[in-house]
Parts: C-alpha cells; structure tokens; sequence
C-alpha cells in the first residue's frame, strides 16, 4: 500500500507482486485514470488530498479485510496525491489468487470499499477556470453495500 | 481536554485552517456536542458545519458517528463524505 | 485480439490501449498464469494447442459481444499458445470503460466466456514426466451461467 | 460429399492425425450420424469417440450440436471441451 505524488507503472507493480512465483493463477489489475469530463462538465486538471496517517490505515485496514475475505497471494493499493490532470493515472488495485473468481471479486471489494473509505478528496479545476470539490457518489455508497460492511466502518 | 482538531477538503477552507489544537470546556462529550461548540466559535465554523449532516468526522484516525464519545480523543478530524479512487 | 506465442507486457499493453485518451476513467486488467499445481498434481510445463481461424473468431465473436453488454471505451485479449512453464503468462484481457462496474463485469465476462468457448486445450507434463490433457472445468460451466447466453452459443 | 475433417488435442492424438478430406456416403445428414460413421473407419476413430457425448463439434468453425446438419460444410472439426485461459 503506497500514498504517492508520482506515476505509477501496472506492468513493474504487477512485476514486482508475482515475479518468480508459480503459485499465482490469476491476476487483476484495476487502474482509475482521471477524465477530462465529469457528468458534462469540461475538466482541466485536479488535485487530490488526503489525511496522511489515516489514509495509510484505511487502505492497510481494507487490504487486510479482503486477506480475511479472499485466499489472497498477494495484493498491492497505489493512490496517488497532488496535482491531476486528464489521462493520469488516479489508483491501483492489484489482487492475485489462485483462481480468477477470488481475484476478481477481492478487486472489487477493494475499489468499493476505497471509494467510500479511505480519505482521499478531490477538487477539480474546470476548463472555464472554476475550481470545486467532488460530491461523493451515491452509486459508489450503493456499491458498497453489497459487501456486507457493518454500519460502524462506514465514513 | 486538550485536542488536537484536523480539517479537510472544503471544510479546511471554510475554517480557512487545516489543523489546530483547542482546550475544550468541560461538558463536551460526543462529536455531535463537540460540532454544536465548534458553531458558536465564529462564523466560519458556522458555515463550515452548517450541514452538519454532511461532515464526516474520525477520532484517532477512525471512522466515527456523531453519537461517538470523544473521551480520551487526542486527534478529532472533520471532513465531507471521501471521494477517491 | 491476438493468439501468439511470445509473452505479453501488461503495462505496455494498457498503454497502447488508453493511452491518450481522457474518455477513460477505469482499466481491468486480467492476466491467467500458469501455475505449478493443477489439483495437486505438480507440473513441470505444458502445451497450449488452438483451432487457427476458428480461436480467432470466437475471440473477436466475445469480444463483439462485451461491446454490445457494456459501454467499453477499449478492449484486448491476447492467449498464449505453444509451450509454456509453470509463472509463465497465458491469457491476458483488457477492458476500458468510463466507470469501473462495466470494465469489471466485462473482463469477467470476458474470461468466463473464453474459458468455455474459445478452442484452446492445454495438455500438461507432470513432474513425473507423464503427459496429461487438462480436463475443463465444471466450475468455468457454471461461471459462464451466469451471463445468460443462449445454449446454441456454448461449446 | 466431400469434407476437410480436422481434430484437436486427445481426439488428434487418438485418431492419429491432425486433418483428413473425406468423401462422405450419401444418407450422413447431421453431426451425429457423422460420427457413428467414422467409427466405423477404424480402430483409432472408435476409440476418439468412445465417449463421443464428451467431444465437441464445430462447422465451418462454428459450435454445433450432435444434430446439427452437415449439409454444405466446408470444415468439420471434433475437439474435446475446450480449456483455455
């Protein structure tokens, strides 16, 4: 689990997670890259905050949450911080198992429970120069619920 | 009690600071209580928890409801609903 | 679309795919590995054969269909055939959508739909020296219920 | 009729080779009867077909089913469930 201002590389992380193992049957990588649209509005560039300290624990407290869920081999969280602008990279999620179904679902859960979760907020810059803060999505809330979470690790 | 209180998103700029340490009177026992003290601290505390709804809060890097007690709370953050990924 | 016998860079992959494009808010890769246990059994490598001609369409035909199901920005598989080691890569898809749900169902999709129609057979060499076709899964039958295909498409 | 047969995997190596031109008796009307006939070619296509409910059909690389109709097929292959992935 890593907090960063610079790019990430899928192909190395996905190198570095299963490299020299046989072990591994399936991998998923989910990658969130940023839009230059947004439900109609031209976006220009954004910025990413976080809680340091307590972002790192949420997305440690989540990873080990699909460990309990999932027979996992290996799993990684990237999220990066700072100035965006479209066509950037925003997070990975990177989950390996055994069989795709567990790899498949543990990704999911972890991108659910990350969106709704972990503090990160995001302010972004319209092309007519008018900077706002992003709403929380209620699909991603409704997202979530599937998994069962219980009321009291809900942000 | 002396506490440690973190701002984030558009409630840090509407308190117009990210974090800053107060001594709260006695009588203050949940979050919901501490934001009610926190609106009478001036008008930007007004407007930051106007929607006090929509503020999330965590006590020591936790998620936490309103209804949470803040005893022994040595870091209480505010924030809106998280928007990652 | 691709059957080769040479290895794939999943990073390089993507990039080729969405790199870019703003469009593009969410990325699944998937990536099936081989793996040096099949039910126990040890093994020390195997043979991927496929029908030419025939793989390819079905590819193409499953792919066509993810885009009918999702609104995919982008999409690629790429199967390995010819002989192959225990870590070595044999599958890889890449779905590109505007949100994560469509990138996820599809690859999923995609990989269930591949594992029960598209016309490769693996035969497998134990540890042991002794050579084994690999038998298909009852699981990938059931997997592939789920999507709802019409029985004349199932192979 | 004549008809490129082609086969896959174990019912290649059963009936020894990878691909054949046929010509096909009059009467063989669907993939099954098809298959009842070329059991009868040989040891090695009885054996591939023993267990002929477990193999596969394609026509003209398409799936087919044991009733499907042969008529007009260029290419007939026989594979056993495939395993991709």
């Amino acid at each position: 689990m890593r907090i960063d201002t610079a790019d990430f590389d899928v192909g190395a992380e996905i190198a570095r997670l299963t490299g020299g193992r046989t072990d591994v049957g399936a991998v998923v990588a989910f990658t969130g890259l940023m839009r230059a649209d947004n439900d109609g509005r031209a976006i220009a560039g954004m910025t990413l905050e976080h809680y340091p300290g307590m972002t790192e624990r949420e997305l440690a407290r989540v990873e080990a949450e699909a460990h309990r869920r999932w027979p996992l081999a290996a799993s990684l969280i990237v999220h990066r911080v700072g100035t965006l602008k479209p066509g950037d990279n925003i997070v990975l999620v990177v989950t390996a198992s055994k069989h795709r179904q567990a790899a498949f679902q543990a990704a999911e859960f972890l991108m659910d429970y990350l969106k709704t979760n972990a503090p990160f907020w995001k302010k972004e810059v319209g092309r007519d120069g008018h900077a706002a803060w992003v709403d929380a999505r209620i699909s991603d809330e409704a997202a979530l619920g599937r998994w069962q979470i219980p009321p009291d690790h809900r942000g | 009690m002396r506490v440690k209180l973190m701002y984030f998103a558009w409630v840090r700029e509407k308190i117009g600071r990210a974090e800053e340490e107060l001594e709260l009177p006695a009588g203050i026992a949940t979050v919901a209580e501490l934001i009610d003290w926190l609106k009478q601290q001036g008008p930007q505390y007004a407007e930051a928890f106007r929607r006090a709804e929509v503020v999330r809060a965590a006590i020591n890097q936790t998620h936490v409801q309103p209804s949470a007690s803040i005893a022994g709370a040595a870091e209480i953050a505010f924030f809106p609903p998280v928007t990652g990924g």
